[in-house]
């Protein structure tokens, strides 16, 4: 068993009000230096199974279809340890 | 003279007004503390009412409890003063650590408003003297973060020690664990429910009950018989 | 980068201009040429493209909207009629309500959450700017067959939109519609409304006068949201790799709008505006153009120094954002400060942007350059006018020839009853609690009633107990048997909701739901829709005070229903006398008010059980509506009723079984005499409602309802477990409930 | 200008609402093999001037007092690009 992680964030010309308040937060909490936050999803997937090619083309449709809406959202997948992204980066459509 | 009860607004505080209110209906003086200021104007119990403070971003709770005000707050109820945390409030209650355990989605992941049924399960805190132990009760419910969890060893101590001040009856409206919908520190100044006692203090509106109106009579006698 | 400023428009005649992509015709860029004396700037195409677009500009509708200013009934209680954000009401005790009701279907399709979400917010803002306090929301919605997959997307997404944002700014829910028809399957309809409360004196308006006065951008900063078409401009006008295809869909902060609408409130307190305006649809174009043309004089701007979230926005693109939660005020130069103060402490962000100016241009600079100016008029208020060709279609008579009369009817009881549970059970008549239950229908601590109730009610004097009253409604199917009759229907449907609840209907506000305007049916539908609704106003005494036109509602060749939908407010001077709908105390006596024709044209029974749509909708009748109105608000001021409801689709069981499980009580029923049951039952004739009288009020009821002409017939009693329709059959209320309630969490959950 | 990624998951013992109906839908959607799926949130960090050793001590605090509420989730911090948790906590890689 593997496991394939998705992050989805959204696409940076979309207003993020999370990541904007969290921001807004940290100088009152004592933190500076932090110039911008994002909020975004992080789904871990336990994939049954190699995680080879067509395991990683479906998630990435399921990624591309329903856990990211990408309309507004972008999605990376990556296979947990591997260094670079496994599959494709979602770029804006 | 009678009792004074802070009311704290923190930006995107919702039930502020309401609250108010139910303090003016219940016979004590509504005094409106506001997020920024630690000063607590003298008051002698606060509540942390219901809404989405900083739009429950983050987590329900999470930036408000850094407020100035909420310095002020966990220093005096650390000292004995009564706080009373509803919804929201009790989130923040629970981020503070005043209240152990959390809150978390709702388990069918929706927002959910209904009419609750609850079961006071001890009416020796500051907030619930008026009511019965035992005393079953049905107050609105309104939240989407309201599942209340903690580790089995926070559970079975809070249970030990009498201190699940409320539980869901008949439905468990979130998952929460051991159908709790409040509870209450060891000295039973603090306490923290999800569902809100101030919108059921009036005939007619909302679900036409007044079942809530407790909360606010016990304080005001407290505070009043302490003078 | 070269600037299109007005010095190079003016020195580049001839350079090509996308007006054709921004959804401009020939002759209407023609006509920009024409006022502007020369081409326009890259910024001012831009303006006049949004600013004549249907939506902005009602260019389709305007010709036959006017009636709705022209039929105008004698009544007090208006204090701003159309033209304004939203209209405003006397509702008595120097209280004013203001209201009014919008449209966010195409959005809604494309990103179901935050189309719907940012529905909730727009139309929020537009009563927020009004002066007043916003104190409940509505929503009115339409969707596909519920079965449909695709419903199963938008459905959730819409309805989790109108909760996250309007339950996170305290606005309780109290009402609204849910409807499934397939016809609305590419173009699910999503209608929002709300309602304010003001002191007559705290009523704003949206222009901009005195010289000199600040013009000043509140809330949230300026993103490249909801920019869409526009950035074909910026692509066309700059050389090179112009900035992304902005996106069309614009994302919500109800956080921001709650600290939008206190922090105004608190401006208005101290009263330091002279004129406001909500950025909505066309964003800075929209709201300073419209501020300068409602004013006296011009106004200038300095574009650069918007607050932005992204730097890299072309000036055009800041003109056209339609980032939400923004809001615009003009103000005294010597309240700025004041009001700065009020805006630091809601951590809400304040700029001046610009000033009014003695002459009569909307002049717009950008680091020092000018690249707007033009006539505010010619944008905002004199826009293209269009006298679309319509005919009635040449399918209506075939429609209207198919008899709904005709269609076979239960043979005998026990196929009526199973028929009956099939219709307490289909989508459109189930319950809707698994929706409404995830709106925050308690806060605020006002809320007297809400769904399930027939009309939503909110308190709004504590000590006197002033309250007011809001229902919504429309019903596609009549409207497309007969669009005319089909807008009086919703509207004396709406209107008697409000009545049963006790209050007296005072005011309108619509949203208008139609398909292509350049379809000559489809304009057709409009023309009739809207005679029909300015009569039907006229009659009943309750004027138009605002609304909306969504129009291009169709999926390639095929328009929705014609959808008017009706919100009406009425008021109640004391919230403790409104009538609920619940039946609850045993004994009472059930009376029919009404008289009960065989009308089953676009019946919920023709649609069940036949899956049927022709004939004609059941018949108008405004002055029983009025005579039913007026016997409902007295009986339930002097206590004669218990409990009422209204009937419409689905008839007399319909309302019975409704109000039954809401009290927990049942009904024992008699057919009454020159009535067969299935008739009795399912009939969808208006004019009618089913109250249940206390047996000590009885004479006195009866007694009035016969001295004012009103037929009542005692069709009943209050009493036991199940409903049981005497010689056919009885249904357990706990049957009834499941048949209810499991529907929609069946489909949806 | 650095990204430092936070991620915050729900503790394993913790149910997962969420986590389960994104799980539970993707075997009507067609998506077969995935035995579980856990959903959290990530947050982008932009960091003006250099990552250093302080600078993550920092982070790691804010995310330990502030981004995670660690009665009930872990968390992970991560320099963008580089291969190893830079400061990690209960979860192993
Ligand atoms: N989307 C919605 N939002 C809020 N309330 C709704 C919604 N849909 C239906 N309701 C409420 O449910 C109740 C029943 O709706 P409906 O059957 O359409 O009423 P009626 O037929 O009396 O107009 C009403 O109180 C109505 O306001
Ligand atoms: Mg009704």
């Amino acid at each position: 068993m593997a496991r394939v992680v998705v992050d989805v964030m959204l696409k940076p010309e979309i207003l993020d009000p999370q990541g904007q308040a969290v921001q807004r937060a940290l100088p009152r909490l004592g933190f500076q230096g932090i110039s911008d936050v994002r909020q975004g999803k992080r789904f871990e997937l336990e994939v049954d199974g190699p995680v080879d090619e067509a395991a990683l083309a479906r998630i990435h449709e399921m990624a591309e279809t329903f856990l990211a809406n990408t309309v507004i959202e972008d999605f990376v997948v990556k296979v947990e340890g591997a260094e670079e992204p496994a599959a494709s980066v979602a770029e804006a459509k | 003279m009678t009792a004074r009860i802070g009311v704290v607004t923190f930006p995107g505080t919702l039930d502020d007004r309401d609250t108010q209110r139910a303090v003016r209906v219940a016979g004590a003086e509504a005094v409106p503390l506001w997020h920024r200021d630690k000063d607590l104007k003298q008051v002698d119990a606060v509540v942390l009412p219901g809404g989405f403070s900083y739009g429950d971003y983050l987590r329900a709770g999470a930036i408000s409890r850094f407020s100035p005000v909420m310095e002020s707050v966990i220093e005096q109820a650390k000292a004995g003063m009564p706080v009373l945390g509803i919804c929201n409030g009790f989130q923040v209650l629970t981020e503070t650590h005043l209240l152990p355990g959390a809150m978390l989605r709702n388990n069918h992941l929706h927002f959910i408003c209904r009419d609750q049924k609850l079961r006071v399960e001890t009416n020796s805190t500051a907030w619930t003297a008026d009511y019965e132990t035992g005393q079953e009760i049905s107050i609105p419910l309104k939240n989407i973060d309201g599942r209340y969890v903690a580790d089995e060893r926070t559970l079975d101590m809070l249970e030990a020690e009498g201190r699940v001040a409320f539980r869901y009856l008949d439905v468990n409206p979130n998952g929460s664990l051991r159908d709790i919908a409040g509870i209450t520190n060891e000295a039973g100044n603090v306490v923290g429910l999800m569902p809100h006692p101030e919108h059921a203090v009036e005939p007619l509106i909302g679900t036409g009950r007044t079942d809530g109106l407790g909360f606010f009579t016990s304080i005001l006698k407290k505070l009043v018989d302490a003078r | 980068m070269t600037l299109d400023t007005v010095k190079h428009a003016t020195e580049t005649p001839e350079a090509a201009q996308p007006w054709k992509e921004l959804g401009l015709k020939e002759d209407e860029y023609t006509r920009i040429r024409e006022i502007l004396g020369r081409r326009p700037t890259g910024a001012e195409l831009a303006m006049y493209s949004v600013m004549w677009s249907e939506h902005c500009s009602y260019k389709s509708s305007k010709v036959h909207l006017k009636q709705f200013g022209e039929k105008i009934p004698e009544n007090d209680a208006m204090l701003v009629g159309i033209g304004e954000n939203a209209g405003v009401v006397d509702v008595g005790q120097g209280y004013a309500v203001t209201f009014k009701v919008e449209s966010h279907n195409h959005p809604s399709y494309i990103e179901p959450y935050q189309g719907a979400a940012t529905g909730v917010g727009g139309i929020v803002r537009d009563i927020l700017a009004m002066g007043a306090r916003p104190v409940a929301v509505v929503d009115p919605l339409r969707f596909g067959a519920a079965d449909h997959p695709d419903t199963k997307r938008v459905l959730p997404g819409v309805v989790a939109g109108i909760g996250g944002y309007g339950n996170c700014l305290g606005l309780p829910n109290i009402g609204g519609e849910v409807v499934f028809d397939s016809c609305y399957q590419g173009n699910p309809l999503v209608n929002a409304g709300c309602i304010g409360v003001m002191k007559h004196e705290d009523i704003h308006l949206a222009k901009a006068s005195g010289t000199g006065n600040k013009v000043i951008l509140y809330g949230a900063r300026t993103g490249g949201d909801g920019i869409g078409g526009v950035s074909v401009l910026a692509s066309e006008t700059f050389e090179s790799t112009g900035p992304a295809k902005r996106p069309a869909v614009q994302v919500g902060d109800p956080f921001q709008e709650k600290l939008l609408i206190e922090c105004t409130l608190e401006i208005f307190g101290e009263k330091l505006v002279a004129g406001i305006q909500d950025l909505g649809g066309a964003g800075l174009s929209c709201a300073t153009s419209e501020l300068a043309s409602a004013g006296s004089g011009g106004m200038r701007v300095e574009l650069d120094t918007v607050p932005l979230r992204d730097a890299t926005l072309s000036p055009e693109e800041i003109l056209m954002s339609e980032s939400q939660e923004r809001m615009c005020a003009v103000v005294e130069p010597g309240k700025v400060d004041r009001f700065m103060e009020i805006c630091e402490k809601w951590d809400v962000i304040a700029t001046v942007i610009g000033e009014v100016t003695e002459g009569e241009r909307l002049e717009i600079f950008w680091h020092g350059e000018q690249i707007v100016d033009v006539p505010p008029r010619t944008v905002a208020h004199e826009g293209p006018v269009y006298h679309r060709p319509f005919a009635r279609p040449s399918w209506q008579d075939v429609l209207q020839a198919d008899d709904a009369n005709k269609l076979a009817r239960p043979a005998n009881s026990a196929e009526l009853k199973e028929q009956i549970l099939k219709l307490v059970a289909s989508p459109n008549q189930a319950s809707k609690a698994w929706i409404t239950d995830q709106y925050d229908r308690f806060v605020q601590g006002n809320t007297i009633l809400a769904q399930p109730e027939d009309a939503g009610m909110v308190r709004v004097d504590e000590e006197s107990n002033l309250g007011v009253a809001m229902a919504t409604d429309g019903n596609g199917r009549y409207a497309k048997l007969d669009p005319y009759a089909g807008a009086q229907l919703a509207l004396a449907e709406s209107y008697r909701n409000v009545a049963a609840s006790g209050a007296k209907p005072l005011a309108i506000s619509n949203c208008l739901n139609f398909g292509s305007p350049e379809d000559p049916d489809v304009m057709w539908q409009f023309a009739e829709a809207t005679r029909g609704l300015a009569d039907g106003c006229l009659q009943l005494g309750t004027p138009v005070t605002g609304g909306n036109v969504s129009l291009y509602n169709q999926t390639g060749e095929t328009a929705i229903h014609p959808t008017p939908v009706v919100a009406v407010l009425g008021v109640i001077d004391d919230v403790t006398r409104r009538t609920p709908i619940a039946f609850k105390e045993e004994g009472q006596l059930l009376y029919l008010l009404g008289d009960t024709h065989e009308e089953f044209g676009g019946s919920a029974w023709s649609q069940v059980v036949h899956d049927h749509l022709g004939g004609l909708p059941p018949k108008v009748d405004l002055e029983r509506e009025r005579l039913l109105g007026e016997i409902l608000i007295s009986a339930s001021r002097d206590g004669m009723i218990d409990a009422a409801h209204d009937l419409s689709d689905g008839g007399l069981i319909q309302a019975v079984v409704e109000s039954c499980l809401r009290g927990g009580a049942g009904a024992r029923l008699v057919v009454p005499d020159g009535l067969d049951a299935f008739t009795f039952l399912l009939s969808e004739s208006a004019g009618r409602a089913v109250v249940s009288v206390p047996r000590s009020e009885e004479l006195r009821f009866t007694d009035m309802c016969g001295a004012r002409g009103l037929p009542a017939t005692r069709i009943g009693v209050v009493d036991g477990g199940a409903v049981e329709v005497q010689g056919e059959f009885a249904l357990s209320l706990d049957e009834l409930r499941a048949a209810h309630a499991e529907t929609i969490p069946g489909l949806f959950a």
